[in-house]
């Protein structure tokens, strides 16, 4: 096939309205906020599983935090009356990602598990992705990041070290899909059952307030947890279509 | 080339050296680095590279006792996470419990033994074990056993067995276990309550009705972890949605959960909770033989009373106590500043008494007693008070102590500086240290005996409060140990071989001990006798925790009067006047560092605090209305000065707080601990009062007053967030459903994890 | 118009630029030296740094992941634009005041563009793999994203950096030819290089005006699409207050107008410093001076539909984006903008004004500084006050952008000197024609119009 | 004055002619870089022969790389491993001697890596093997060579050739293969 047909071919594919859902995958995260008590037990979990650096305090006061998904948090009203409300915030995998449409590189794109993946290694830094992202979800590396002996020895080997210059954000633990389809193909089946892949912050969430799963299979939790009426996303109006959906936060005045 | 001249000739050679040496240099610049393959001489059992090995084992980094899983790869521990198995924390785990992969790879470690010679402020030369062993042997064997104490954390399992043993093999009855955070208050109040020394198992998870008086039960009450699985469950897994209400003049995590957070005066949760008592006795939600024992005995905090002195609406106290009465089952839980205030344990009696009035005591979605666990002695009685630490301090100071044995513990910190503590152990001629880092207290040691970490060490753990069975947990080390370290089992058995006390303890290694003591356990087992031991504890390593489906009979329980008749709840007492000392202050338990022990850890130093998302240091909390009466703003560095002391931190304005209150985190302001801890923000324990609850002698720690005095600088305020209001862009939605909506991650909360290929 | 040039003949001009071009005085290499010496400490050196440590060296965080590297791009790219595409235009309708000014002019787009094109290097991460960006055959099959602006950009700045250096090389030749012949030593060699063996005869001449004005046809959608394809880098995101259809004409216009500023400034000291005053004239100004006017109503016009917009939008992130802009951390550098911009060029109206050449310098010097202002807020608060509240920051350039921001303006300084030594930097050809046919003289310089 | 170029390039002809033999010295010694010093077989601890093991005495490549087909490391066997067999086979052989040293020491033995990939690659022994890929297709023929020699580019697009040819599952998507 020639490089023109091949080019074609997947514009063909790409145009069409709908296409991730021939996609093997569609990877989806349910966060309930009524669960959510904002503990950033995920955030450690997610330091932890992937290479996360610590950026210092100087850095931080500059304003480049590292933290993949971060805990968000909102003040309604005030005293006596004040509430505040957290919300996880992490890439959301946005089946109509702006990010993947300014990468000049192509450094960031949508792959066949309905994934928003980025490649640290093709990564040039324009930083552009991280300008269109609505969510703030994207962290650049604005140094070489160091690991004082021995911290060095947790790295986890599954995941790179991303050097100065590149850009980085969640991959939904894409390390852990790739060995759950690994052994998925070890055992000769074709597909990844329900709750046999969860990202790190899934994982360890206190509250099971995260739910992972794939939303192509109807009977997975996530697909149940989507239909639910309490189910909204984030900016919904820029029609972004994340794969990371909210449950409401239930509110009620008095027992 | 006819027409190229000698000169000519030479130039061009020369050009063409500089390029052939300029390409050979560019060729070598772009070369792949040399790397290598280093294979063990033997590998290790069930070792393979590329191939990920899980060990089970138990989390120390709080008192929760969660089981953990961590992964290894080529030796070396990659990740923590909560093993599925284990009841308390069911495959989850908190931020603090990932971090202890930091405590095992910390770059501030204790590597070797040290030795300081002559005053405890010149260097430590290295040593090593032998020498070490011997000079603290030589020293305890030349003294009096009763001037030699033994100050440890509080252990548990065979630890704290092997403790016993060794110092009554001294002869010395001064073995003390000290944690800021142990709540001394509670068990009080239960040993006075229901005549049992012990914590009850809280059912959030099936309670509909949560009155949590003070006690931050998400983020540092006895054990988060569980507690947040329970209030998943109860808010978005059953058929009801659970319904939280927090009781605290300052928004904790647990608050900012809850449905409702009521701001009572600081100290008055107790008359509040008798508030509540009263209302549901006078209008007869409470129909049990007693109501008229109660209603004499609660005669005092009619809701009129209470409402003046708590600073709670009556109205909200009326609704309160009908809505705990009617929704069940329900449970009131109580702790935190409201147990470590002045009348700290007739607080939590009164708590007590409304879980007693809406019939929560022994069913599911109240509170449990657990049975006796089987692994180690309970070490209640060995559990070290503010009053007990005082004592030791004068103790030191008349010259009563001779040798002084920390293990792990840094009450140089956690203590009030007017305490005088620090100064008392120059008064102790020689402090060992068994740290694996050098905290504050070990840095006044004059030997150093280093511990491996508990992700090298053989050790067991029974949760406390347990689960409501019978359940243990037996650690063992998930790698080689990194440095010249030992486990703190093995240093006391060292210790006793040197000493001679092999007949009360006779085993080489901490992991014969642990294993001998699990020997008697599989002997007495109920559902094990069919294996072997060595089938019992290869299963148990596997698992990481061993249970029995033992529950205790919780049905009858009767209430003496005595205890209806001495229930009562004063206002509380405060150190400072009014006048003079404007604010009450609020310490609290730093979410990300508890007491103080997490401040060594990156990670948790870059962990947004929750509420506030500062990172890496300290703040003082304060209402906006009060901040705009001092004229302070966000930033504003100022000084916190109580009647003992004074300390500094910039302003964080704060909605969710008591106007004539303010906060502080407790964790940082460390001197010593490492480079990610040392003189970073400031400690509030530092200028706490040195009052002692009335009852058990525990720190009274929210029982001081202070005023603030604007210092005219800025403070760098380093937060991850930005504005914190939300501008009705419908980031966070809400909706007002209060059915339970059918979503249920409970079905999917058994992680299966995925090994490495 | 051609009085003005009277007492000017072929000989003169001959002789005036070839002096601008062979006599070097003492106070050139201190300018040039100096210039050098400030691009490599300010520029160099801390680029080197840069790429040393990382873009960290820059004082770009979390929510403005974008600073003055970017805003300088846009600067850059902007004052590029007036040369080449004022002389476009101004050729293509035969305004003889253009012959004297239009060489520099073409020439500061040259340079202003390459200066763009090394801040998009410096503004990279990895600069080390800009040649990703390119769309070259590989064994991988790796293509650059079609579908990103950056990649329009990089088509763009590079198809219309090839556009303009060949127009201005093509409009050089016969005076290259005109300086061969009039000098001597390694210039003469040079100049025999460059000049491609110009001969001046008829057929040269008339081939060359075709391809002139078919090239300057060419340019011009060229000039006005580069600028709108700038825009898009930010109105294609979903930024508030940059997500708008009015950037690309909000751009060029802006473009054309420090560009404008920019010829100004030129002009001044081309007249100032190499004695150019018999050519570049009041005239000149007026004319400038004119077109500047115009182009600062329609900016202010754009400006007010902008605040319109944000307005009108009612959405909290639009109004909140356009109150931060306009009393926000940044404000008094947008009152700034308003002022150099918008107020200050209003004293243009008066045509004693634009012919005087000291305010006239000094206007387009706050011109451009309002212009570079602008960018600067484009990318800093919009980029700090996004969707979530939570992420909102602050960003303040480092000293390390700022000494490249001074850096850069010395490197555009070094290559316009080098420039003015090796182009004749007043076209000889075209001031000619604009002069009475000399009844004597060599027949070899008559024009073929 | 005349237009001829002819002058202008007599006079730059010295100067050229140092920057094309500079050019082209720079191509030679970056060549000679390359084809002498290419690295491709470093020196190792000890001279191990593949051609005399797996060559001559016909043993399986998996029976020292035994993880190959489970794991994404091939791994390199232990020195216990040639212990096994050299504890009693070959025992006074200097080399071998040297193996028994370390064994001795308990210390293991430096091997440099031949075929290394950058660390941002993904890739495991374990698919390629159990999709019948050759250890050859990649290694060389390792059996004739008595120092191990890399003889493939190890290059993305090398690598790609292949997935292309055999029509791998997702082979040619970028996170298949990088990490």
């Amino acid at each position: 096939m020639s490089v023109v047909d091949r080019f074609s071919e997947s514009w063909r594919k790409y145009r069409k309205p709908g296409y991730y859902e021939d996609f093997d995958y569609a990877w989806t995260m349910t966060i309930d906020l009524d669960r959510c008590n904002g503990c950033e037990a995920c955030v450690t979990a997610c330091q932890a599983e992937n290479n996360l650096p610590i950026v210092g305090e100087e850095d931080i006061a500059r304003g480049r935090q590292m933290q993949w998904i971060r805990i968000e948090r909102y003040w309604d009203g005030e005293y006596p009356n004040a509430r505040l409300s957290f919300i996880p915030m992490l890439c959301q995998h946005c089946d109509a990602a702006p990010c993947e449409t300014v990468c000049p590189v192509s450094a960031t794109y949508h792959n066949q598990d309905g994934l928003n993946v980025q490649v640290y290694n093709r990564c040039i830094g324009t930083r552009s992705c991280a300008v269109y992202c609505p969510y703030e979800v994207r962290y650049f590396n604005y140094s070489n990041h160091h690991w004082p002996a021995p911290l060095d020895q947790q790295l986890n080997p599954d995941v790179s070290v991303r050097e100065k210059g590149v850009m980085e954000k969640c991959t939904f633990c894409i390390q852990r899909i790739r060995q759950a389809k690994d052994h998925a193909k070890d055992d000769g089946r074709r597909r990844v059952r329900d709750g046999e892949v969860q990202p790190a912050c899934v994982q360890t969430c206190p509250t099971e307030a995260l739910v992972f799963g794939d939303r192509n299979d109807p009977d997975s939790q996530v697909s149940r947890s989507l239909n639910d009426p309490r189910a909204y996303r984030v900016l919904d109006e820029l029609n972004t279509r994340p794969s990371v959906v909210y449950l409401k936060k239930v509110v009620t005045d008095g027992g | 080339m006819p027409d190229i001249d000698r000169r000519d000739f030479l130039k061009l050679v020369g050009a063409g050296s500089v390029g052939v040496a300029a390409g050979f240099v560019l060729a070598e610049s772009i070369k792949h680095p040399v790397e290598y393959l280093i294979p063990f001489p033997v590998p290790p059992e069930d070792y393979s590279p590329g191939i990920a090995t899980w060990y089970n084992t138990v989390c120390r980094m709080c008192a929760a006792g969660c089981g953990i899983s961590v992964r290894t790869r080529e030796g070396r521990a990659k990740k923590i996470e909560g093993n599925p198995a284990h009841p308390v924390n069911q495959g989850r785990l908190c931020a603090l419990g990932q971090a202890g992969l930091q405590v095992l790879y910390n770059p501030d470690r204790l590597t070797t033994p040290l030795l300081r010679d002559g005053d405890r402020t010149g260097p430590f030369t290295q040593i090593t074990w032998e020498e070490g062993l011997s000079a603290v042997a030589d020293r305890l064997a030349s003294v009096d056993g009763g001037r030699i104490y033994l100050l440890s954390e509080g252990v548990r399992g065979h630890l704290a067995g092997l403790f016993e043993l060794f110092m009554a093999g001294l002869g010395s009855n001064r073995l003390l276990h000290y944690d800021f955070d142990y709540p001394h208050t509670l068990y009080a109040a239960n040993k006075r309550f229901y005549g049992e020394n012990n914590l009850p198992y809280y059912d959030l998870r099936n309670a509909r009705y949560l009155l949590s008086f003070g006690a931050d039960y998400l983020g540092s009450w006895i054990s988060p972890v569980h507690h947040g699985l329970g209030f998943g469950h109860s808010r978005q897994g059953g058929e009801v949605r659970g319904y939280f209400v927090q009781i605290e003049p300052r928004m904790s995590l647990s608050g900012a959960a809850a449905d409702e957070w009521i701001a009572a005066s600081p100290g008055t949760e107790g008359l509040l909770a008798l508030g509540l008592a009263h209302h549901i006795v006078a209008e007869g939600l409470y129909e049990g033989d007693d109501r008229d024992d109660w209603m004499s005995a609660l005669a005092a905090y009619s809701t009129a009373r209470v409402a003046e002195q708590t600073d709670v609406p009556t109205n909200t106290i009326a609704r309160l106590a009908k809505a705990f009465a009617r929704n069940q089952p329900s449970l009131a839980i109580g702790g935190g500043a409201a147990g470590n205030h002045s009348g700290g344990v007739d607080t939590l009696v009164a708590v007590n008494a409304l879980n007693y009035l809406v019939g929560n005591l022994g069913k599911s979605g109240g509170l449990l007693f657990n049975p006796d666990p089987v692994v180690g002695r309970p070490t209640r009685s060995r559990r070290a008070s503010f009053q007990t630490m005082l004592e030791l301090a004068e103790d030191a100071r008349r010259g009563n102590i001779e040798v002084l044995i920390v293990n792990q513990t840094n009450p140089v910190f956690t203590l009030p500086a007017a305490t005088g503590f620090k100064e008392a152990l120059a008064g102790i001629p020689l402090i060992v240290s068994l740290s694996s880092f050098m905290d504050e207290t070990t840095a006044l040691a004059d030997l150093i005996l280093p511990s491996h970490t508990y992700l090298e060490s053989w050790g067991d753990d029974i949760p406390e409060p347990g689960v409501g069975f019978r359940t243990a947990s037996v650690s063992q080390p998930v790698v080689s140990p990194l440095y010249d370290t030992r486990a703190t089992g093995d240093i006391v058995l060292g210790l006793a071989q040197k000493l001679g006390l092999t007949d009360s303890m006779p085993w080489t290694s901490m992991k014969e001990y642990v294993e001998q003591g699990w020997r008697q356990i599989h002997a007495r087992g109920a559902d094990t006798e069919t294996r072997d031991f060595q089938a019992f504890w290869r299963a148990i390593l596997q698992a990481g925790v061993w249970g029995e489906k033992l529950r205790r009979d919780n049905g009858a329980f009767a209430l003496d009067k005595s205890v209806i008749d001495n229930i009562g709840a004063q206002q509380p007492e405060f150190s400072g006047s009014n006048d003079d000392f404007p604010f009450v202050l609020h310490p609290y338990l730093s979410n990300t560092f508890l007491d103080g022990r997490g401040a060594n850890l990156p990670w948790m130093q870059e962990l947004p605090d929750p509420m506030t998302s500062v990172v890496y240091g300290s703040w003082v909390e304060l209402n906006p209305a009060t901040a705009r009466q001092l004229g302070l703003a966000q930033g504003d560095l100022v000084r916190v000065e109580s009647p003992h002391g004074s300390v500094s931190a910039p302003v964080y304005l704060y909605p969710g707080i008591r106007p004539d209150v303010i906060a502080m985190p407790i964790g940082q302001g460390h001197a010593e601990y490492g480079r990610y801890a040392r003189n970073r923000g400031s400690n509030p324990i530092e200028i706490l009062a040195p009052r002692a609850e009335s009852h058990t002698g525990a720190l009274a720690w929210s029982a001081t007053r202070v005023k603030l005095a604007a210092t005219g600088k800025k403070a760098a305020l380093v937060q991850t967030g930005g504005t914190s209001r939300q501008l009705g862009r419908g980031i966070v939605q809400t909706t007002d459903a209060t059915a339970g909506s059918g979503h249920n991650a409970r079905l999917n909360s058994i992680p299966i994890k995925v090994v490495s290929t | 118009m051609a009085a003005e040039h009277n007492e000017l003949t072929y000989a003169d001009v001959n002789r005036d630029v070839v002096r601008s071009l062979v006599e070097t005085g003492p106070k050139y290499y201190v300018t040039l030296g100096v210039a050098v010496g400030v691009f490599l400490t300010c520029f160099f050196f801390p680029w080197f740094y840069q790429l040393f440590y990382g873009i960290g060296a820059a004082g770009m965080n979390q929510p403005t992941v974008w600073g003055t590297y970017l805003a300088s791009f846009i600067f850059w790219i902007g004052l590029s634009h007036s040369g080449t595409l004022l002389s476009c235009v101004l050729h293509i309708t035969n305004s003889a005041w253009r012959k004297a000014m239009y060489r520099s002019a073409e020439a500061m787009t040259l340079f202003s563009l390459m200066v763009a094109a090394t801040m998009v290097m410096v503004h990279l991460g990895r600069p080390w793999f800009i040649h990703w960006s390119l769309p070259y055959p590989n064994q991988m099959e790796l293509w650059p994203n079609f579908r990103s602006p950056l990649l329009f950009d990089v088509m763009a700045i590079s198809t219309y950096l090839a556009g303009s250096s060949i127009f201005i090389y093509m409009g050089s030749i016969p005076d290259f030819a005109a300086v061969r012949d009039r000098t001597s030593g390694w210039r003469h060699h040079m100049y025999v290089l460059l000049s491609l063996g110009w001969r001046g005869t008829d057929t040269e001449w008339h081939r060359l005006g075709r391809a002139y004005t078919f090239l300057a046809v060419l340019i011009i959608p060229l000039a006005v699409s580069v600028h709108s394809i700038v825009s898009w880098d930010f109105a294609l995101s979903i930024v508030p207050a940059l997500h708008q259809t009015i950037f690309a004409p909000y751009f060029v216009v802006g473009a054309i107008y420090s560009g404008t500023a920019g010829i100004v400034t030129v002009m001044f000291m081309l007249r100032k410093y190499m004695n150019f005053e018999r050519y570049i004239t009041e005239l000149h100004f007026d004319n400038l001076g004119k077109l500047l006017l115009l182009l600062s109503l329609i900016w202010t016009y754009i400006n007010v539909l902008e605040i319109f917009t944000g307005w009108y939008s009612g959405t909290s992130t639009e109004l909140e984006a356009l109150r931060y802009k306009l009393f926000g951390f940044y404000a008094p550098l947008y009152w700034e903008m308003i002022l150099f911009c918008a107020v200050a060029p209003l004293l243009l109206i008066s045509r004693r004004f634009r012919t005087s050449f000291v305010p006239m310098l000094f206007l387009s010097f706050a011109i451009n500084i309002g212009m570079y202002t602008e960018r600067f807020l484009i990318v800093a608060t919009s980029l700090s006050r996004k969707y979530l509240p939570d992420t909102w920051g602050l960003y303040v350039p480092s000293l390390v952008e700022i000494s490249i921001l001074i850096g850069s303006v010395a490197m555009f300084v070094t290559l316009f000197l080098v420039f003015v030594k090796i182009f004749p930097s007043v076209s000889i050809y075209e001031v000619k024609e604009t002069m009475d046919v000399p009844r004597k003289g060599t027949p070899q310089w008559q024009t073929t119009r | 004055m005349g237009v001829s170029i002819v002058p202008t390039l007599r006079v730059l002809k010295p100067a050229a002619m140092i920057i094309v033999v500079m050019a082209l010295g720079t191509v030679v010694g970056f060549w000679a870089n390359a084809a002498f010093l290419p690295g491709t077989a470093p020196k190792q601890p000890i001279a191990f022969s593949h051609k005399m093991h797996a060559g001559d005495y016909q043993i399986p490549c998996m029976y020292c790389h035994i993880e190959a087909r489970r794991s994404i490391s091939a791994g390199v066997p232990s020195i216990n491993k040639c212990v096994g067999c050299h504890g009693i086979v070959a025992k006074d052989r200097p080399q071998i001697r040297k193996v028994l040293d370390y064994w001795q020491n308990k210390e293991p033995i430096p091997w440099i890596k031949v075929h290394d990939l950058p660390d941002f690659v993904y890739f495991p022994h374990k698919r390629h093997v159990l999709a019948g890929v050759e250890c050859q297709i990649c290694h060389g023929p390792v059996e004739t060579m008595d120092v191990v020699t890399r003889t493939a580019p190890l290059k993305m697009g090398w690598c790609l050739e292949c997935h292309k040819a055999r029509a791998v599952e997702h082979g040619t998507d970028c996170w298949t293969c990088h990490k």
